[in-house]
């Protein structure tokens, strides 16, 4: 997708509302496609990335259609990097519990940080309570043919 | 998400389709798995052999549904879990609470006749 | 997609490299879907988004990979709107020929301009030499529901 | 876009598959068609069965190679191209350029055999 060898990016925002993320499994399905990532990491960040919307939208944008997540996938020849920016007020990232603790298995919530955590080679957050929290995950990529067609 | 319900004998098996992600899916679950509960129907097999993906919220609801069927006396089960989506379970740990079957056939076998 | 009634939009930034119009479809066609659009018009929007898109990148952007292409579709109850724009030097739309035209008929360019015009319910182009071309492109939505799932 | 080539007796079909949208196509594709012409294969039948879309670029290609093959006294002929196609040729009015056939096999036998 990028013979330059540097960073190229592709940008997505859309409004707040869980009907949305099937858009971003597909572009992240088909960006991953495109880069030649096979089938199982291509899983792993499409789930990565549904997990880290989903959380700007409930929790960072409180569902408010108003307010946009925007999602930027950067990639070169190493690898895919994605951000994932909200609106909302921010956390304590290093609060977050294991959820495979046997007191936490049996929970409804508290997997998605733990799932984008486990998925990616690295995760970041920016918190930033006046303008919003940005997740960037990033992928290693190995050495595979871009798809053809 | 969409769900299809057939019964098999005691069991009943429901297939879940399209994404599993919260919002209006956790009540549609959770009302439909307490009905069936009501109705006295306690073997629950989800098929998931046509859900292309899953969040958290969405395993939330499962582990819900277990909870209900379980406190309820019955047992639920899971078949033909995609990759995608097995992967998840794995990783959470979630799979030492799901009983999960490669096919519903497989899956139907280990409920036990009345 | 919207019960609220208002706009809500989506906004795509690629760069401008034809291989990813194959995303670009994906997007529109995600979105038609999602906007209970029946296949038929599904495949005029989106053929009409590519027409727009191959333009931006091959005219405008002159396949310039570190510009890019920006689409925003916006919908209403009413109907998608869909803007495409570039950062070139813009061009004189109302010279368009007929690409029906025996005379052109067997021409191998010169159709896409006329492609989205067919198409699409009204299709205007705001050029700014300076800054680049925006086409924005609308298309009447009729009484559909949204896909559930 | 890829290309699979099938002779089928003095016919030589080309099944194109993904989308066809300028960018290295137009070479590639150029240059299929002038090898058959200089290999004296002047049955040409383009199958479109597996090509998702085409942009107006796509149609040029198409055109070009229509041009080519009948300037070297052939015929070129489509199958089975799917409605999205169908419609930009349709309204681009290149359906009356090219003769076009639901399916390989009806538009095997207008060819005529050797
Ligand atoms: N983007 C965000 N903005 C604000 N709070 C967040 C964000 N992401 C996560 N959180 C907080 O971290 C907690 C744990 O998130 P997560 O592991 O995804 O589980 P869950 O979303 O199921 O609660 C959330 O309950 C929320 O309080
Ligand atoms: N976004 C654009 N920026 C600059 N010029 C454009 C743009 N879109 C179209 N044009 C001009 O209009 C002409 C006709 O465009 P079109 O009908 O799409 O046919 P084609 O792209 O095959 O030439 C192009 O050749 C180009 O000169």
């Amino acid at each position: 997708m990028n013979p330059s060898g540097g960073w190229e990016s592709v940008e997505l925002v859309v409004p707040s509302s869980l009907e949305y993320l099937s858009l971003v499994n597909a572009v992240a399905e088909e960006i991953s496609e495109r880069l030649g990532i096979e089938r199982e990491v291509r899983d792993a960040i499409g789930s990565s990335v549904i997990e880290a919307c989903t959380n700007a939208i409930e929790h960072g944008n409180k569902n408010d259609r108003k307010k946009s997540v925007r999602i930027r996938f950067r990639s070169n020849s190493e690898r895919l990097e994605i951000e994932v920016s909200d609106q909302g007020k921010g956390f304590d990232p290093d609060s977050i519990a294991d959820p495979r603790d046997p007191a936490n298995l049996m929970r409804e919530r508290g997997r998605g940080i733990f799932i984008l955590r486990t998925f990616m080679d690295e995760v970041r957050f920016a918190i930033e309570p006046s303008r919003g929290t940005t997740v960037t995950m990033s992928k290693k990529l190995g050495p595979a043919l871009p798809k053809e067609g | 998400m969409n769900i299809k319900r057939r019964d098999i004998r005691d069991v009943t098996v429901l297939e879940l389709s399209g994404k599993l992600m919260g919002g209006d899916d956790a009540a549609t679950f959770q009302n439909l798995v307490k009905q069936l509960l009501a109705d006295g129907r306690k073997k629950i097999l989800l098929n998931l052999g046509n859900l292309s993906w899953i969040n958290s919220t969405g395993l939330g609801i499962l582990i819900s549904g277990y909870t209900s069927v379980k406190n309820g006396g019955g047992v639920l089960k899971l078949a033909s879990v995609a990759e995608r989506i097995e992967s998840v379970l794995m990783i959470t740990k979630l799979s030492t609470v799901f009983e999960t079957y490669p096919t519903e056939d497989e899956a139907l076998v280990t409920f036990g006749s009345e």
